[in-house]
């Protein structure tokens, strides 16, 4: 196990000192470890599964970025809500959702968390404020919206924090989210992930910013501010920054949050390394930003943590992601005629109005 | 029962709704203030205030995704389009989120919004602004999609709309919304996926949704009067669900079927009712089924061949003709 | 004739010095003067026929704004392109276009410039660069952005001058538009005819922005400026800079253009007076900023044209309005085989492809 | 001949086309850099540099709408979209800017636009990344459709749609794009508005376009080998316009159809063809039309389910046993 050497550039504020960072306990900080460890061991394994092809579609995998699903999640209160794109399976483990009912998403499987009819891209647990999941790029934001203006309707103090790539910064409809979360001072927290890259577009390619795309948000009167993402003391802090204003001011935040990913777009992305991206940039980040390292290495220094200690965790979640694939292997393919169920909330409760008129129409 | 218009039939249903479930709210461009850009919200700002009618830039895209994320969090939105013809630009917020987020799920999540407005053509307004997305949206399995041809059937099926628990779209009619019908005092609901017999008769069936039921009834109007022949009028109400048993059940008796649609022709609502017909009971048609649809281009501008344009009473009495 | 009284606010800084101006012929001065008066003119005539049913659909006013589509279309080259919103009157006879066609457009017949199938949101001229007339709100803007781009494409010095409202700027295209203008250097130019109203909504329950709305395009490294659009000078000596910037460094920028309609969003548009807008604000713009009587009065001041020639150009201009419907009624109404033309270009030619395969279907 | 890809045959209609024509340029995400998501492109932007192979920011509506804009110009432009399900977010300026422009201007304009990618299901990446809107473009009077199943009509149809000066919308299928055929060294256009009779028979005619045409063969393969039965095939290859002088043909050799469709069965395509059948030669047919569409549902991601909610074999030969 490599511990991150000690050239790994320190931000000039310690984080670590604001309050919200200052409470945590020992216990705290060690179930962020634990977090950050299951979503890399659980895409780890999934991506040897994939590989052997077992799933199907994409698998966009998140290892690289953990501390900032992880990070900002920590800080979730009862009515504070989340949702983001595809590249989801870190914010659902973050939020508390259980590696079997994932795994056996990403296998197709009627245990998984939908049922197997929504895929990688698309984890969903409602119950855990956790509203998925999304593929079509940005498509989400505007429901991020709605529900920090349902929180408000409904007089409670909350808010959600709407996730999205660099890429997705380009679409309209960002822009039209952030108008009416301004002038109706909805609770909204945005958090673009800037990982630098859509696809095999680098963020000069795809983006035109002065100096960070969060300040496109200035023009629509929202505080914005930037986030270095592989320390998970600034990401609490800056994100416990905007939570507050959604808490106490009702008003929106846009947060970017710098971090990377090691692997490609999704799995089927040969140009990730040594196409559009030089091994040398991801070897660095691996070597010396790697987030679950940072943190690791950040817990030990604080005598959190042994090194020892750690190390179970890795192999703990190894092994919890290792029996959540043998839950899927043994869980059930959904019949065919689950296709036409969860199409029609009245059709599947057979309600008066599931049971009147034609809904379907094959034969 | 009072005469009262369909714009108000609609505004009688809100009020009942937004009265009955402090969820329930209607957004859109200019419905609150402004009372609606045809009126069909008037008075219901000053009544209910801010927070139940929702004035929204013009960000469709926006305020509909709005919608249905806070539709998922139990609210129960209606949506006005100034125009249904402004869908185009929030099509994948309706397609995909309001469509399709039950099911990619697993049903964990409910999408109980209504989104409505006018979708008609006939006003002059030109292409952009008179299309008849109804076929399009009724392909999506995961939305349902409703038409009102009169006051009674708008309010009835309005109130049905805003407490079905799945994503309804629904069409109205600008040309309709001046239209006095018949309304009861007492509250009544219409449910999706029943037809409605609009006239009976025994010669030939016509099948029609919103504006175009009217005009079949008048076609049906004059073939009785001049020729003494019987047409029954189906009015679809409710496109998806769809009644196929009252469709059937018609043309069982008649064996010859006209279809009235202002939608465009090609995969119009009517080229699925004819394939379903001929699919269920091919041995009881005695005829083709012959379609009267919106003619087939971009909706031309100039007033008076517009009127031309859409489905006319010569042109469905024509087409009964041909097969009678 | 009421001249504008003396109490108008003067601008600090005398656009009639900036060297755009300052080269006006007298003659060039009076032609723009004939301009605002004929706009005026026409959909003063325009209005009484609509009033009488005499047409269909809507009909928007431009009545106010006249200075913005005089000033910036008196600027335009050869390959200086214009495209706007529904509100399409002033500019299509500012880049030239005929009151004959345009008014028979508006009776719906068969010699208007779009042969009666637009209507008065649909005017058309690409002869003279003026490619609509467009009644989605911010749908022309993507197309003024590939305007522009083809006009790089082809190696050419010039611009596209793509119009919008205030409204018009929460529609997200308008965003995907500026990234990309400004990402690719495209010499498009941006105007934000900002009226203060988008139908019955004031500009501050519509968007939220810092100072103005023309400031979001900062986010996007876009060059922004804002103009007193009542002062002919101004708008010129700002649109400009913006043609220069197309020009020489290929580069975009959004300029706001402060405006108001006298009347109201069209013509059905009871509450415009007292509604969401009060009598006095209305009268105060029509009597102190009328643009028609500000050139008028500062023209005459100048001493390039007497009050005499002024009137006599405003009867000429109505005279001509007045004989375009003259025209418009003796021209035919559309046959309805016309119904199905102008569809595809290969049909309506009659080419091979045009004549393989069912087109249409009805019947 | 030589036996290329599928993807490598529309490679060889993009190339051919750029340099017989400085107008063509090609643009959409990935499309030049990173040769394409599905590597259609591969190899272009290292031949043609940037101004032809153009790697847009994802803002399918702002660069759609860019391209109808070049159009109007006098560019040639082909824009991919990665899936054809991201029209819904640019559904507006496809629909309105390219379906409408050259209608409202009074065909002062035209937009000779090629708008192309992938397609269908089948390929587990859910409900919103699985749509297939050929049913609803080619509902636009203004717009084209075209839809390829083999390499050969891939080349040919892609050569000819670029070549149109009216709006085209080209659908092409993932589960296609590996897949060899013969494509001739010579140079070749394939109309729109023809389709091509893929097998011969005079049974049952078997109508589908794209891959269901292929499921389509297949199944008659197997009712042939079987059965001995001779199922004729038709690929629509055009939807839009329709080739209906070989439909009717072929039923009128036949009398029974079936029709085999990857649309969801509302206002599918096969529902426009079918109504179309019986509208024109209702005498011919025998039985009723069937059709085998995907099932009506949102996509599912399950790989194992999702092949059966696609039109299968199975499903195909059992619906031609029903009226045979
Ligand atoms: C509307 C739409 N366009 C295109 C795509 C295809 N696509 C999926 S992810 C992606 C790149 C997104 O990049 P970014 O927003 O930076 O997120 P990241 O993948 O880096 O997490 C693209 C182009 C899509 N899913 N939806
Ligand atoms: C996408 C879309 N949404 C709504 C409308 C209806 N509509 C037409 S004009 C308008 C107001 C636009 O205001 P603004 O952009 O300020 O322009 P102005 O009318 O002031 O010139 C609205 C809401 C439309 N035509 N298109
Ligand atoms: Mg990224
Ligand atoms: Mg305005």
């Amino acid at each position: 196990m490599t511990e991150t050497p000690a050239e790994v550039e320190v931000s000039p504020v310690d984080y670590a000192k604001a309050p919200i960072n200052a409470s945590l306990t020992a216990e705290d900080k060690v179930r962020l470890l634990r977090q950050l460890y299951s979503i890399r061991n659980f895409e780890r394994v999934a991506l040897k599964h994939y590989n052997e092809g077992r799933m199907g579609g994409f698998l966009h995998l998140y290892i690289g970025q953990e501390s900032v699903a992880v990070g900002t999640c920590s800080l979730l209160g009862e009515n504070d809500h989340v949702i983001t794109a595809y590249r989801d399976h870190g914010h659902a483990l973050a939020v508390g959702m259980g590696m079997n009912e994932c795994m056996a998403e990403l296998f197709g499987k009627a245990t998984g968390c939908s049922k197997g009819k929504g895929g990688s891209m698309h984890f969903f647990a409602p119950d855990k404020n956790y509203w998925g999941g999304h593929g079509i790029v940005a498509g989400q934001i505007p429901l991020g919206l709605g529900l920090a203006f349902a929180v408000k309707y409904k007089g409670l103090t909350g808010s959600c924090l709407a996730f999205l790539g660099d890429g997705a910064v380009n679409q309209g409809v960002v822009y039209e989210s952030f108008n009416i979360a301004s002038l109706w001072d909805l609770p909204v927290i945005y958090i673009i992930e800037n990982n630098r890259y859509s696809m095999g577009t680098s963020l000069d390619r795809s983006s035109a910013f002065r100096n960070c795309l969060a300040e496109r948000a200035d023009g629509f009167r929202i505080v914005w501010d930037i986030a270095n993402g592989e320390d998970i003391y600034e990401v609490r802090a800056k994100t416990w920054t905007a939570i507050e204003r959604a808490h106490n001011e009702s008003r929106p935040t846009v947060l970017e949050i710098d971090t990377y990913r090691h692997y490609g777009h999704s799995v089927a992305d040969a140009k990730h390394k040594g196409g559009y991206r030089t091994a040398e940039e991801i070897e660095k980040y691996k070597n010396l930003h790697d987030p679950v390292l940072v943190w690791r290495r950040r817990v030990i220094e604080e005598g959190v943590v042994a090194a020892e200690e750690a190390d179970a965790i890795d192999k703990e979640t190894r092994a919890e992601a290792t029996a959540a694939v043998k839950f899927a292997e043994e869980s059930p393919v959904p019949t065919v005629e689950a296709v036409q169920q969860d199409v029609y909330f009245e059709v599947d409760r057979q309600t008066e109005a599931g049971r009147t008129g034609r809904h379907f129409f094959n034969d | 029962m009072p005469l009262i218009e369909y714009r108000d039939a609609l505004n009688e249903a809100f009020a009942e709704e937004i009265e009955r479930d402090p969820n329930v709210f209607l957004i859109g461009e200019e419905v609150a203030e402004y009372d609606g850009a045809y009126k069909v919200t008037r008075g219901l700002w000053q009544k209910y205030g801010d927070k139940r009618l929702v004035d929204a830039p013009i960000s469709e895209a926006g305020f509909i995704g709005l919608a249905v994320g806070a539709s998922m969090l139990g609210l129960r939105p209606i949506v006005e389009l100034m125009f249904w013809s402004f869908c185009t630009v929030a099509y994948d917020q309706i397609i995909n989120n309001a469509g399709c987020v039950r099911y990619m799920s697993g049903g964990l999540i409910n999408c109980p919004i209504v989104i409505r407005g006018p979708a008609n053509g006939g006003t002059s307004v030109g292409a952009t602004h008179s299309h008849t997305p109804e076929n399009w949206l009724a392909n999506i399995p995961g939305l349902k999609v409703v038409s009102a041809a009169t006051a009674y059937d708008a309010k009835g099926l309005m109130k049905t709309a805003i407490r079905d628990n799945d994503p309804v779209m629904f069409m109205e009619n600008t040309l309709l919304y001046g239209e006095k019908g018949e309304v009861p005092d007492e509250e009544y609901l219409i449910p999706l996926g029943k037809a409605d017999v609009k006239r009976e008769g025994a010669d030939i069936t016509f099948i029609g949704h919103g504006r175009a039921a009217l005009t079949a009834l008048q076609a049906a109007g004059q073939l009785a009067e001049e020729r003494g022949i019987q047409a029954e009028v189906i009015d679809l109400r409710s496109i998806r669900p769809i009644d196929e048993e009252a469709i059937l059940n018609s043309v069982a008796k008649t064996h010859r079927v006209v279809l009235v649609d202002e939608n465009k022709p090609f995969c119009g609502v009517s080229a699925q009712v004819a394939t379903m017909i001929q699919e269920k009971i091919f041995d009881e048609l005695d005829a083709p089924i012959r379609r009267v649809c919106t003619l087939d281009a971009p909706a031309i501008y100039s007033p008076e061949v517009e009127k031309l344009q859409l489905p006319t009473v010569e042109r469905i009495v024509a087409k009964a003709l041909e097969i009678l």
